[in-house]
């Protein structure tokens, strides 16, 4: 067991590496100057004279591995260039705007996991019931309306037919007190921070803003969610244990609340820990849709204007994120299942 | 001295619902049980055995198994007829069962002291401190070597020997009045299967238990049962005290099956073997069941069914030719299908 | 042959999975039909919409336009129509040449096991760690927008799940005594691979497949929808669907029911067309549990 | 009576015969791996340093309890997995030094039946597919010469030649290990393993398969390497018999010898432990060993069946019996056979 982990930390470091070059294997088709913007933080720097000189400096022009090495030494060093779609160093939005993803995705996740689990243990209970068949259905429909359009569906009914629920993060009012000087930042978690400066006010209408998002980006999660609990706690219902278990003389609560959901929750806790993880991916819709400036909608809109550097750093944080998130789930899944725990 | 029945089972009959229809898995079952005794339940797979135990104890799976006729008699009360609340307080108290297979009917996810515990803590109104000192006795009791260590592993940690031991321990833990053993030393190795075999007898004489034991090994049966019922496609085709019936056996059936296992006790050059195949239970013949396999049947065994008669006190078969039976017993044309060895 | 027969017969069983195989069967034959169905007014390029005037609000149905006008006077029942081809373009493009990686990559690392399987698996890990529609803006962004280099960016990071799916169900079979059995007949290891181990591991794929003739178009969609996909005036569902963004929330303040066929038409077309594909593949899923098939 | 004595002869007169296959220091060691770098830990030594050899002609009983060796020995011989040292003569070739390919021709002659009736046959195929394999993979005949050569075998097993297009999962478990006996008896073997080959089958059928057996034996002068843990069953079908345990042979002799006059202590505990179906008989004698087997990974010191033992003394726990023959044709590895045969 600690031999794993370790196994998987060492591997870490070279899955990382693998990563940086994967990402910035597909700049190859950038020309030098296009991807100039990935090397320096300063816009001052990006023009005139200076450009060639730069070129020159970290080996655009030069082989591949070149400009991968002194790419990897800026990044290492959290230097993620300028960029040009919000003129700002990447690191910088992106320092502004993580903070603001995570909110959310934590908000869409936390409620996910207790319904999905839930709503699934109930399916499998009445397998074939009525109330399966619908969940069923309302878990498919889950998987095939794409996440924009129930954005839009949602944002048309609760913004645009009702008006209660609209886009952006924070109304104009909200936003002068959190930006004034008063207003002290801990988190970049508005919601949070909003308590902690004890403005009631605010923290409301941060979460009124929310609700929106969580609504788009947390659907599909809990019908997947939903679908895997359903399946393994049905074959872990079918098992000889529950038999024994029966048999022993335990109320049917007992069996399945004790013998089946313990064993179905150890598949379901990994695929929420990736649910959580393809959320943050799942974000650059719902961000974009409902206007919330995260990292997901920069992501979008660097895309769109071609902002490389943007683009690239995006990518590095996703993946690093995305890497760190896959150990820890594989490693709650070890602690949790005593047969590999101890194997 | 005849001792008291303890279990009557009478008229039993289960269907189960497949997708292909229903069919009847058991049908019009009788037998007793006695206060102290052993019956020994044998046939081959697909018999009705594992479902004849199963329905006593209303374990069928549900929706798919029914009991539409019949009656288990235990203790003057009706079991088929008790309410699921009074039911559990008979299962795994008056009556335990143990399985098969020692590794998935128990629960891989806690500990065997903890799936014992539970049970007397139901049952023995125990605090948890006490079911667990307690589960430290009995697997003391069953020959768990290190039971204060043992306790606090995981299924998967322990051997085969050691798992059923401790299913055992756990079904004998609330000293019931009756055990089902379905096929319990089938996964285990002949030395390791003697051990448990011995171990049952030490604990069923100790406790004056009774015991159902289910098997496919007349070897077993010869050793641990004191009556018998041979089971043939979802009826009993003989039931008698076991010396008469493996003395005298007086359904061809029977006969067959006794004639067709390698003895360690006699030398043959050739085996005598049951032609074609157990029915399915789809396609079960008209008349009497074994009559397709039967090398003694007449024309009225195609037409009609035999009831179970009594042959001699005690001794039931069900067969129109029992009369003849010792007679024609001296010669078995085993007449296999196809093929060379009947040419 | 036989065990596909059997299938088809236990899905025409469950209302569900009847509804599943209509809905696909529907819009195949749109797919096939289209030409028919909407005529396209240049054969040349027949998935550019036609545009019925240059006015930027959208037209409500009427005699011409049966189900409206989006912004800029794209025919919608056009768009729909011809979508449903470039949905199974893509779908049957992607899902096809990422299978093929993913057998290529999930059968080496199983069959072969060892270093050859650890080194594969490191690096499909590396594909693994990019969420999905990040990789794709990646490789879009620098590539430039484009359907053919959104196909293509779908590949590259889709192939990954194919390859852990077969790795998985190869490694499964390969323990069966039937593998055993034909080493011990002197079959080659090839003839192993193609006569033993891959027609036993092809259901789970089969499921996959349906489920993720769902999913692709479904992310195309998306990537046209965030203006990364298909050019202006291709016929493609997510890029109607973003042509309907800025009518659906009247900043004016008027009938926000005004524009509703902007929406409510490409919408249904993607929803019912994903519907039909799970609703298949989560039938296929429950028919072909693995321990009913033998 | 005298059909007994006439077996006795009939197993005399195999004494006679050629050693077909003589297996010599075979051992496989399963590495054990584990820590950060999945670096070789220890070995798991399935099969240690077993000898023994078969004749012409004969069936040759492998009997132990589960994990004690005999299916990896069996498929060691057949090189499905590769052995770590040892040598497995067949007519005077090494079998094991053989390159891949040179193995490859030899395959015809060595054939396997698998226990598992439902695991060992492809379910996607169907039988004549199934049945003529070996015959593509050793180029023999056309397809129309191995259809007919798969419709006339078919017959010989007791399966009607109208099955040929059928799937493996229309059929019994006794018809499928039929299939699975015609699918080695058609490449014309002289030494069949059989693995556990009637373990999973009911025992009325049980029954048709070992006549079965006997039958072709007969017919085709078959060798039979018949593994099993059933000791009812390896008695009635073989003629000689190897006792393992935990990796090693403690002991080879004829059935009869080895039934009326075992001289390895856990051979007699395995008989005893047997149950017979008798009701009359009472076991009085009947050895309950201690304890569970221990692992393969961690065997004993000295001979591997000591902690178990009831005649173990000092030097059993320090010293390894080595097997001999004690006896003409009967082998033992046990420091204190003699004492046995005393008990006896």
């Amino acid at each position: 067991m600690i031999s794993f982990i370790i196994r998987r930390l060492l591997l870490l470091p070279v899955t990382l590496l693998g990563l940086t070059f994967l990402i910035f294997f597909f700049t190859s088709f950038l020309s030098p100057y296009q991807l100039l913007s990935a090397y320096v933080q300063d816009p001052r720097q990006l023009q005139g004279a200076n450009v060639e000189k730069l070129i020159e400096k970290y080996g655009l022009k030069k082989n591949f591995m070149v400009k991968y090495g002194n790419w990897l030494e800026k990044i290492v060093r959290g230097n993620f260039g300028w960029s040009l779609s919000l003129n700002e160093p990447v690191i910088k939005v992106i320092g502004q705007r993580f903070p603001a993803t995570l909110e959310l995705t934590i908000y869409a996740i936390v409620p996910v996991i207790w319904i999905g689990i839930w709503l699934g243990v109930v399916a499998a209970v009445h397998h074939n019931g009525v109330i399966d068949q619908i969940l069923r259905v309302v878990a498919l429909l889950g998987y095939s309306i794409p996440a924009f359009v129930l954005g839009l569906l949602i944002l048309f009914i609760f913004y645009g037919v009702l008006g209660w629920l609209p886009p952006g993060r924070l109304d104009q009012w909200a936003q002068m007190i959190v930006y004034s000087k008063n207003f002290h930042q801990y988190t970049g978690m508005i919601t949070i921070d909003a308590l902690l400066n004890g403005n009631i006010p605010v923290f409301l209408d941060a979460l009124k803003h929310l609700i929106a998002p969580i609504l788009t980006l947390s659907y599909l999660s809990w019908a997947g969610l939903l679908r895997i609990t359903r399946s393994s706690m049905l074959e872990a219902l079918g098992q000889d244990y529950i038999r024994t278990a029966r048999a022993k003389g335990l109320s049917e609560r007992v069996v399945v609340n004790k013998h089946a959901r313990r064993n179905a929750l150890i598949p379901a806790t990994t695929v929420a820990g990736m649910m959580f993880i393809g959320m943050l991916g799942g974000v650059i819709i719902t961000e974009t849709i409902f206007n919330y400036p995260g990292i997901g909608s920069f992501s979008a809109q660097a895309a769109e204007q071609f902002d490389y550097s943007g683009v690239l750093g995006v990518a590095v944080i996703y993946g690093l994120v995305t890497i760190i998130g896959n150990l820890i789930v594989d490693i709650t899944y070890a602690l949790i299942d005593p047969r590999v725990r101890l194997g | 001295m005849v001792k008291d029945v303890l279990l009557q089972v009478k008229n039993l009959h289960t269907v189960f619902h497949t997708e292909d229809g229903t069919v009847e898995a058991i049908g019009g079952v009788d037998f007793e049980v006695r206060q102290g005794e052993t019956l020994g339940i044998v046939g081959e797979s697909g018999c009705g055995k594992s479902v004849t135990s199963l329905s006593i104890m209303r374990l069928l799976p549900k929706g798919i198994g029914e009991v539409p006729q019949g009656e288990v008699i235990y203790k003057g009360k009706n079991l088929l007829k008790l309410s699921e609340r009074e039911m559990r307080k008979i299962r795994g108290k008056e009556i335990a069962m143990i399985f098969q297979e020692p590794m998935t009917a128990l629960n891989p996810v806690y500990t065997v002291g903890e799936q014992l515990a539970e049970m007397v803590e139901l049952h023995l109104g125990m605090s948890k401190k006490e079911a667990y000192d307690y589960a430290i006795k009995m697997f003391e009791k069953v020959g768990i070597p290190m039971p204060e260590k043992r306790i606090y592993e995981y299924p998967h940690e322990l051997s085969g020997g050691l798992r059923q031991r401790a299913m055992i321990a756990m079904m004998m833990s609330c000293n019931p009045n009756l055990l089902i053993a379905d096929e319990p030393t089938t996964a285990l190795d002949v030395t390791i299967q003697a051990q448990v075999l011995d171990l049952m007898r030490e604990l069923l004489k100790e406790y004056n238990s009774s015991l159902i034991m289910i098997t496919h090994d007349l070897g077993v049966i010869a050793e641990m049962a004191d009556r018998v019922a041979v089971m043939y496609a979802g009826r009993i085709v003989e039931y008698a005290d076991v010396v008469p019936l493996f003395k005298k056996p007086s359904h061809p059936y029977t006969v067959g099956l006794m004639r067709s296992i390698p003895r360690p006790d006699v030398e043959v050059d050739r085996l005598d073997s049951i032609k074609g195949v157990v029915p399915d239970l789809f396609h079960m013949p008209k008349g009497c069941r074994f009559s397709n396999r039967c090398p003694y049947a007449i024309d009225k065994c195609f037409e009609e069914e035999p009831p179970l008669v009594e042959v001699e006190p005690g001794h039931y078969t069900r067969c129109w030719r029992y009369q003849e039976m010792e007679e024609l017993s001296k010669h078995w044309e085993s007449g296999e299908e196809v093929g060379k060895t009947s040419k | 042959m036989e065990g596909f027969v059997k299938v088809l017969k236990k899905l025409m069983r469950n209302p569900t999975s009847i509804a599943g195989l209509l809905l696909v069967l529907l819009f195949v034959a749109i797919a096939i039909l289209a030409p028919v169905l909407a005529k396209p007014p240049y054969p040349d390029t027949p998935y550019q919409m036609p545009q019925n005037g240059w006015s930027s609000v959208p037209q409500p149905p009427s005699h011409e336009d049966i189900f409206g006008t989006t912004e800029g006077q794209y025919d919608i029942y056009y768009g729909i129509i011809w979508g449903t081809r470039t949905a199974f373009k893509l779908g049957i493009f992607v899902i096809g040449l990422a299978l093929i990686i993913g057998l290529f990559v999930g059968t080496i690392s199983a069959y072969f096991g060892g270093w050859v399987d650890e080194v594969l698996m490191r690096v499909t890990d590396i594909f693994l760690a990019f969420p999905f529609l990040v990789g794709v803006i990646v490789i879009v962004t620098m590539l430039g927008p484009g359907l053919n280099h959104v196909m293509w960016a779908l590949v590259i990071f889709y192939w990954m799940g194919y390859a852990r799916l077969i790795r998985g169900s190869v490694l499964e079979v390969k323990e069966n005594d039937y593998v055993m059995a034909g080493r011990a007949l002197g079959t080659p290891g090839a003839r192993i691979i193609t006569r033993h181990i891959l027609p036993n591991s092809i259901y789970p794929i089969l499921i996959q497949v349906s489920m993720d003739m769902a999913t692709i178009p479904l992310t195309a969609a998306a990537l046209s929808f965030l203006g990364l996909g298909a050019p202006v005036g291709y016929a493609d569902w997510g890029q109607l669907v973003s042509f309907s963004r800025n009518w659906i929330i009247s900043s004016s303040g008027g009938n926000p029911f005004a524009y509703w066929y902007t929406i409510t038409y490409p919408s249904l077309a993607i929803i019912l067309y994903a519907m039909g594909w799970n609703l298949l593949g989560d039938s296929l899923r429950d028919i072909l549990d693995p321990r009913m098939l033998i | 009576m005298r059909k007994l004595e006439k077996l006795q002869n009939d197993s005399k007169a195999k004494t006679d015969e050629k050693v077909l296959l003589e297996v010599k220091n075979l051992k496989k060691y399963f590495p054990i791996k584990a820590g950060v770098f999945k670096r070789t830990v220890g070995w798991v030594k399935a099969v240690d340093d077993v000898s023994f050899f078969i004749r012409k002609g004969e069936t040759l009983g492998l009997v132990g309890e589960s994990g004690c060796g005999k299916t990896t020995t069996g498929r060691t011989i057949l090189r499905l997995i590769e052995p770590t040292a040892g040598s497995v003569h067949y007519n005077g070739e090494d079998l094991l030094a053989m390159s891949k390919r040179k193995m490859n021709k030899y395959r015809t002659k060595l054939q396997m039946i698998f226990q598992d009736p439902y695991g060992s046959l492809d379910p996607r195929m169907r039988v004549k597919d199934i049945i003529a394999e070996g015959l593509k993979a050793a180029h023999i005949g056309n397809r129309k010469e191995r259809y007919e050569m798969v419709k006339e075998y078919m017959e010989k097993v007791g399966l009607s030649p109208l099955y040929v297009n059928r799937f493996p999962h229309e059929f019994s478990g006794g018809q499928r290990q039929r299939i699975g006996i015609a699918r080695a008896l058609i490449m014309n073997p002289e030494l069949i393993v059989c693995d556990e080959a009637v373990s999973a089958l009911d025992v009325s059928i049980q029954a048709q398969i070992l006549n079965l057996l006997d039958d072709l034996q007969k017919e085709f002068n078959l060798t039979y390497l018949f593994i099993a843990h059933d000791l009812n069953v390896v008695k009635h079908i073989s003629d000689r018999i190897v006792v393992m345990y935990l990796g090693k042979i403690v002991e080879i002799a004829s059935k009869h010898e080895l039934f009326n006059n075992p001289l390895h202590p856990y051979t007699k505990a395995l008989l005893s432990a047997n149950p017979i179906p008798d009701p009359t008989i009472e076991r009085k004698d009947r050895i309950i060993l201690q304890g569970d087997v221990p692992s393969p990974a961690n065997p004993p010191k000295g001979c591997r069946f000591h902690p178990r033992c009831w005649l173990a003394k000092p030097v059993c726990s320090e010293e390894e019996p080595p097997l001999v023959e004690v006896r003409p044709d009967h082998y033992v590895a046990c420091h204190f056979w003699e004492e046995m045969e005393k008990q006896n």
